[in-house]
């Protein structure tokens, strides 16, 4: 129990009739950083305010630091939360409420005033110090509410979108920040975010949420490279889907028959037992496909009419295909292929991955 | 300071204006509490709320002195303690304060009913009679003030019962019939008889049953206001002083019935802040205006009105009129 | 601020204001009466008026007993809306962080004290008082009794306000490590002033302008509207108007005095 | 380890997080006050009114005849129908006046005015009710204020009687009424994001509309508070209907205050008074339950 | 005038000290797609607000449809806001919220249950008809917020923000819902985002903001392409910009002088005149710039070491350092080079471009 930071234990949340989290069971480590990742409405925030002690699971249990939620006492609170909507005291300087916290701890006037500053330079906001929350605006007031917790440097801090409002510039900026204050005190972060790509940067764990389940949880190169459901291989980022079965089963690789009956040979990789016979997707990323002169070097290849090519900052997208199933195909933007050109496409068994 | 003594008095208006109480405050050192009621039903409430002890002195009206000393509630007073010969004649061996030659009360403050009107709207001769209240003239400008027994005395009177409290039921039927005949003429019925005295000084109302203190009060500012005893009688009332037989200062109380029947403080009562009325001390009348004393009959000729009205008593059976007063209210 | 203040052009706002103008001359007419009845030499306030005069101020200073119901009554007031205003705070504040199932149950018997008939209550409490308690006829027990009508009261008011203070608002305190009592006072205090200050106004008016309960109770150390009405026997003297004038400008100038102060402060 | 019953936690609104602890501490101190001082002396008074008065004494005999005497005697009902009536008009009167008022202080006037305007609303109370009746008395009586201005401005030749009516009654409720229903609603008001305004003003609302779509729904718990408020107290209240209405049309208070005042029959009070409180509170508790359905959604922001 | 949808002539606004909004100027085309971009607090909203009628400027005229705006009637508004925090009615259940405009306009019961029904299903959230907003989730109320401006199809729609809190997946869903009833229906889109792909894939226009003024306004390829100034090139993508002098002027080509004293070629474009020997910027897109065998054959080419390799997604990132220097470079993930190899990099003359 020691050195786990946060766990959740068969939790379920209800709202009446919704649903909001069903049955989630959670380890987070201490120090470590874990971004829940989901569609909206999927229970993220639900999930946050309950191990932030808002709202009591209707069943399960929770732990922080291996003790239950004390729900009552607020003094000896093991978190802190950034507020999806900010939850800014709208009757208190910016100053005041990113001091707020440190107030409640008897923190002395002067040294607060100092570390508000220190925090508001860090979020880029250092002239706003005696402004009213509603005199700044959106991107402003979500930094202000990131402050307000940052400053208090808590074992666990629960942030919920907290970078949704900003450019990205400083949403670049401040992610490094978080970052490195992280992994320099060793604070557990538990982060709500939209953004893919700041999900697979920053994280060390991703949780990936669908209508109130945990469908996986894992380190950002498995949840990318080797999804366990279909859900989570559709939700984050794109991919090419076979249906099919697996065939036989190898000591490394598993040979995959897809409904048209060609077989893609695959690395076994996450996959315990492939029973041979069951049902089975197979997943490969655009970007996992070779084209043209590279793919003739591939173990697994497909003949396909290139239909669509999409240009798309320093790559270029094709839809290739095959028979009237689409295949898209990520290429580097130099590619000398076009429509409605026949070419060949191709991919290695470590690049696929087959989720049953 | 030693021991400061403590006198505590349930009365009526006027009895612990300042002019009255700090001079006695003074003589005697000790410290006078008071407490105001408006109704002799009030005082009582009051009193037997109260813890017993509470009170030393209170001020109910003659006819309850009786009521109360059956009751046990008020203690006999020595007749040779008080300058009862100070008084007019009629008030010396007051009916409702002796039984027998047990003294129970002592007469304090006095006054009668009869029409208070303006003289701006009606006349002298109008007022001779009761009858001026129905009259379909003056309709919307009678008032009432809101306590059944001294306007069912007056009227009984004008429907010619000698005793108005004593009647059969026949004549209550008389009563409510006369009453109900009253209500279109009336303008309101007040809840104090301050009300009333507003009402008349506004001019929102013309003529009323009322105690001659009401029209004393506003005459002596200036306002054509008039009483008159009407020649069918009319009722009177008297305030009495009575100690409580759980007084724990009765020598006190005496002290203040002694004080209270002084003929000086008689006057500064009879002229008291709260409302003018006249006192029964014959004596007080040199400490008054020529004026003053006449306009409160306290003078030889004056008290005589006395003969001419009936006491204010309690009726029987009570229900029966306070139903006849609730359908006059209620019309 | 937004466009919305800025439409202040508009005909609809200066019929308002105009409104807000009448609206204060309706209120403040009966005052008004009352102060120049007590400049008037008459002894019943009616038309026409007669001389100017001052002799009622001078009466009414001498009259020790009156000015002390004053003072009785400023304490009794003060004290009431005092502890009215933090039951009735404790009360709805315990009613928003959890939903009572008798809720409106609760609501109805808070309601209850308004609804019985002052005369009725005060008399109960007068026995009640005396005989149960044996509470000595005094100024505690006008506290308590008025208590009994004006912490509801508040209640009402401030839950009222409460019910617009949003929830996330505390949450977010809560999670910054406020406790309880602080929640209560960096937070929700701040944001239902209006609604305090309205409950603090309100129970002070009416326990500083009820006589009947306090009639009842009062014994002998008579608060300002008994004093008064005992004094009314007569009909309404105008050393009354007097103390009524006296207490509206008295009041009034430290209104006026206190917003110049404050004024000064929040514009410098 | 929580158990598990302890999860059942449905019925609680936000907070569910917190046992009941902190809601007693709250709640207590309010509800013991209004059990020993109110609970307690009511049911005194509710003993009583089954109980009979014999020469102004109370005597231990239980009855209904209180009961069974009202009942009969239409004078009573008639007050009772009066009264309600007289309530209803003032709450609907101190609505309609206090509304703009309310609004103008909360939309139009500067900010750093409203304050002041609210404070020095309610000190014109801080003088007697009694001295402010009989204020008014001046203003309304026949040869009043009221109607001197109107024959100077020779608008009318006679005076119009309005002391002594129940008009005058409610001039006198309203004008105390009016400014607590003000600042319940101007609490209130304070309190709407004006965001929102923005917002149905942008999705093409007039101000009318806006008006009835937004800041009236929102406002509705200080109206709703302010009218029970209004009403109770214009029910109970007997010194306007007496001095302004002249008591010549009695409302049900006075016939309460008559029974104690003048003829001390302290049962018959009390049994007039329990039949109306019970009808206050059935009609209150109803009142509320629906009310609360309507306003819940407006709670939380 | 007739062909101009909305207005903005030397508009400014300033809230006491600070000035939100400095003199801008703006046409946009009816039926056009105009997105204001800009870091947060630059004044973005301020500028849609006055847009929407919710703020009057300072200084300056708004006109829409050729007209002032009537800030006094609201009645016979052209324009339509989705609010940066979404501003839904509390006490109103999501159906009541959206189909508010339409009951304001006098539209059927009937008729507006069928058309919020059907704005529900576009935004994916048919089953909270009756809910109050404060039981829905952060993204969900984002989407009803935008429900209710969306069904009014007004002449001119004024969208703050209006998908910053969804996922990737129902935003890109949204997107082409939103382009595609814009196109439909020939609405006037004014559009903030934060997402500057979102930007660029979307608008017609963009208007690129800092600190209250109007920096750039141009079509997405020329935003980004051939920036203006050195705020719009940082802030729209990455870059890399080499400071220097015009050296000399060719009839299409045009000299830059590094401060290194290394010459480049580069297309003339937009640069109406470069005056010979002035001071200017050089800016590079980091996928513009080719590696090894590719390079050889640019025009332009720099020799380097390879510091860094990042991956990320189907891109890979190096960071070549060139004496110093650090040259952001995006290449294919295939591609075989690693620190601290030496290579050699380049573009062509139209890749760069030169801001004065
Ligand atoms: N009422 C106000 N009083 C003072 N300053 C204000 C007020 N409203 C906005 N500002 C300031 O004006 C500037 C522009 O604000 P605006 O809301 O337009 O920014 P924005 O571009 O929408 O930013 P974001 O992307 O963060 O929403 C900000 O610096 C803000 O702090
Ligand atoms: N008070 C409530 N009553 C009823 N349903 C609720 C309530 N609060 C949340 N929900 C529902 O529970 C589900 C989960 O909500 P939650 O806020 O956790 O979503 P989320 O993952 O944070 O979404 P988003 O990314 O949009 O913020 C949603 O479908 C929401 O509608
Ligand atoms: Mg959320
Ligand atoms: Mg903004």
């Amino acid at each position: 129990m020691e050195n786990i930071s946060v766990e959740l234990r068969h939790v379920t949340k209800a709202f009446g009739e919704v649903h909001a989290v069903r049955d989630l069971t959670l380890q987070v480590q201490p120090g470590s950083f874990l971004t829940l990742l989901g569609p909206s409405g999927c229970g993220k925030t639900t999930t946050l305010r309950m191990i932030g002690g808002f709202e009591r699971p209707s069943a399960g249990e929770i732990f922080i630091l291996g003790k239950t939620i004390a729900y009552e006492s607020s003094t000896q609170r093991q978190t802190n939360m950034v507020f999806q909507d900010y939850a800014l005291f709208p009757h208190k300087t910016v100053g005041q409420n990113i001091g707020f916290g440190l107030k409640m701890r008897g923190v002395k006037k002067a040294e607060i005033g100092k570390r508000v500053r220190e925090m508001l330079d860090l979020i880029n906001l250092s002239d706003v110090y005696d402004r009213m929350p509603h005199q700044l605006s959106g991107g402003q007031q979500q930094r202000v509410a990131l402050a307000r917790a940052l400053i208090l440097k808590p074992p666990v801090l629960l942030l919920d979108e907290p970078l949704g409002a900003l450019d990205a510039k400083i949403r670049k900026q401040l992610q490094l920040e978080l970052k490195q204050l992280q992994s320099e005190l060793g604070i557990t972060f538990i982060y709500v975010t939209h953004d893919q790509e700041e999900a697979m940067t920053m994280s060390d764990t991703i949780g990936i949420m669908n209508d109130g389940r945990l469908e996986q949880l894992d380190t950002p190169e498995k949840i990318y490279g080797d999804p366990q459901t279909l859900f989570v291989a559709k939700f984050v980022g794109e991919c090419n889907i076979f249906e099919g079965r697996i065939r036989s089963e190898h000591p490394d690789i598993v040979d995959f028959e897809d409904n048209r009956g060609q077989i893609f040979k695959l690395k076994k990789d996450s996959l315990e037992s492939a029973p041979v016979g069951k049902q089975a997707s197979l997943v490969v990323r655009p970007e996992d496909i070779q084209v043209a002169d590279a793919a003739r070097k591939c173990v697994n290849r497909i003949q396909g009419r290139v239909e669509e090519k999409l240009y798309s900052g320093s790559i270029v997208r094709l839809v290739v295909d095959r028979e009237g199933e689409k295949i898209m195909v990520d290429a580097h933007k130099g590619i000398a292929v076009s429509p409605p050109e026949l070419i060949e496409i191709g991919w290695n068994p470590d690049a696929g991955s087959i989720i049953l | 300071m030693a021991e400061q003594r403590v006198l505590n008095i349930l009365t009526w208006a006027g009895y612990n204006e300042d002019r009255i109480i700090k001079p006695f405050e003074e003589k005697y050192n000790c410290k006078v509490n008071s407490k105001n009621f408006s109704g002799d039903e009030q005082m009582l409430t009051i009193w037997s709320a109260s813890k017993p002890g509470t009170w030393d002195v209170v001020n109910p009206d003659g006819p309850w002195v009786k009521l109360l000393a059956t009751q046990g509630k008020i203690r006999k007073l020595d007749a040779s303690k008080y300058p009862l010969e100070d008084l007019f004649p009629i008030f010396q061996r007051f009916p409702q304060h002796w039984e027998g030659n047990t003294l129970w009360g002592v007469a304090s403050r006095w006054g009668f009913y009869g029409i208070a009107y303006n003289t701006k709207y009606v006349s002298k001769e109008e007022v001779k009679s009761w009858k001026v209240m129905w009259d379909p003239k003056y309709k919307g400008k009678v008032g009432i003030y809101g306590w059944y027994l001294p306007n069912m005395g007056n009227f009984g009177r004008y429907l010619g019962f000698e005793s108005p409290y004593d009647i059969d039921k026949d004549q209550l039927m008389q009563l409510e019939k006369k009453l109900l005949e009253l209500k279109p003429q009336v303008a309101t019925i007040t809840l104090t008889a301050s009300d009333l005295i507003q009402a008349l000084a506004n001019e929102s109302v013309w003529l009323a049953p009322a105690g001659n203190w009401a029209a004393v009060t506003l005459k002596e500012q200036g306002l054509p206001i008039e009483h008159n005893v009407p020649d069918e009688g009319a009722v009177s009332w008297t305030e009495s002083l009575c100690i409580t037989s759980d007084s724990k200062n009765p020598d006190l109380a005496e002290k203040y019935l002694q004080w209270m029947l002084s003929p000086e403080i008689q006057a500064k009562l009879a002229w008291a802040d709260a409302f003018h009325a006249a006192t029964p001390s014959r004596k007080a009348a040199q400490f008054l205006t020529r004026e003053q004393a006449e306009m409160l009959r306290m003078t030889d000729a004056g008290v005589d009105i006395v003969k001419r009205v009936s006491p204010r008593k309690l009726p029987k059976p009570e229900e029966a009129w306070k139903d006849v007063w609730l359908k006059f209210k209620g019309e | 601020m937004t466009i919305l203040n800025k439409e202040r052009k508009g005909w609809g706002d200066r019929v308002l204001k105009f409104y807000i103008f009448m609206a204060f001359v309706f209120l403040f007419l009966p005052i008004a009466i009352i102060i120049v009845f007590s400049l008037n030499s008459g002894r019943y306030p009616s038309f026409p008026l007669q001389d100017f005069t001052v002799k009622w101020y001078k009466e009414l200073m001498l009259d020790s007993r009156l000015l002390g119901s004053v003072k009785n009554s400023l304490i009794v007031a003060a004290t009431v809306s005092f502890i009215s205003t933090v039951l009735g705070f404790m009360g709805a504040y315990a009613l928003r962080s959890y939903k009572l199932k008798a809720e409106n149950f609760f609501l109805g018997f808070m309601a209850a004290p308004l609804t019985v008939p002052t005369l009725l209550l005060g008399l109960a409490l007068l026995i009640f008082l005396n005989s149960f308690l044996s509470l000595q006829n005094s100024l505690l027990s006008v506290i308590i009794s008025h208590t009994v009508f004006c912490a509801p009261f508040a209640l009402f008011i401030i839950r009222a306000r409460l019910r617009n203070v949003r929830i996330s608002m505390e949450e977010a305190a809560w999670d910054l490590g406020a406790g309880r009592w602080q929640t209560v006072k960096e937070l929700i205090l701040p944001l239902c002033a209006p609604g305090l200050i309205a409950a603090a106004l309100l129970t002070f008016t009416l326990s500083f302008d009820e006589f009947i309960i306090a009639w009842f109770v009062s014994g002998f150390q008579p608060t300002l509207p008994v004093k008064i009405w005992t004094m009314m026997r007569g009909g309404i003297k105008p050393t009354i108007n007097a103390i009524g004038a006296i207490v509206f400008i008295f009041s009034m100038s430290i209104l006026l005095i206190g917003e110049y102060f404050l004024g000064k402060k929040t514009n410098g | 380890m929580p158990d598990q019953s302890s999860f059942k936690i449905e019925k609680m609104v936000k907070f569910r997080n917190f046992p009941p602890i902190r809601f007693f501490v709250g709640i207590l101190p309010i509800s013991l006050w209004e059990i020993i001082f109110f609970m307690l002396p009511v049911l005194l008074i509710f003993i009583v009114s089954f109980l009979i008065v014999k020469e102004l004494r109370l005597v231990f005999q239980w009855t209904l005849a209180n009961y069974t005497d009202i009942f009969s005697k239409t004078p009573y009902w008639v007050a009772y129908v009066r009264s309600f009536r007289l309530a209803l008009t003032a709450v609907v009167l101190s609505a309609v006046l206090a509304y703009p008022l309310a609004y103008a202080i909360a939309f139009v006037v500067p900010a750093r005015f409203r304050r002041l305007l609210m404070v020095a609303m309610i000190l014109p109370f801080w003088t007697n009710y009694l001295i402010r009746a009989y204020s008014w008395q001046i203003i309304l009586a026949n040869n009043g204020l009221f109607n001197e201005i109107l024959k100077v401005l020779n608008i009318i030749e006679t005076p119009i009687s309005i002391l002594y009516t129940h008009v005058a009654t409610e001039v006198g409720f309203t004008h105390f009424y009016m400014v607590l229903m003000t600042m319940l609603l101007y609490s209130s008001m304070d309190a709407i994001n004006r965001n929102l305004m923005e917002a149905a003003r942008d999705l093409g609302a007039g101000k009318l509309r806006t008006f009835f779509e937004i800041i009236f729904p929102l406002s509705l718990p200080g109206l709703i508070v302010g009218s029970i408020f209004v009403f109770i107290m214009s029910f109970g209240d007997f010194v306007a209907p007496s001095i302004l209405g002249g008591g010549k049309k009695p409302v049900f208070t006075q016939m309460v205050v008559d029974e104690i005042q003048g003829t001390v029959n302290l049962s018959m009070a009390s049994a007039l008074a329990v039949i109306m409180v019970v009808t206050i509170l059935i009609v209150l508790i109803l009142f509320l339950r629906r009310v609360e359905s309507i306003t819940a959604g407006s709670s939380t922001g």
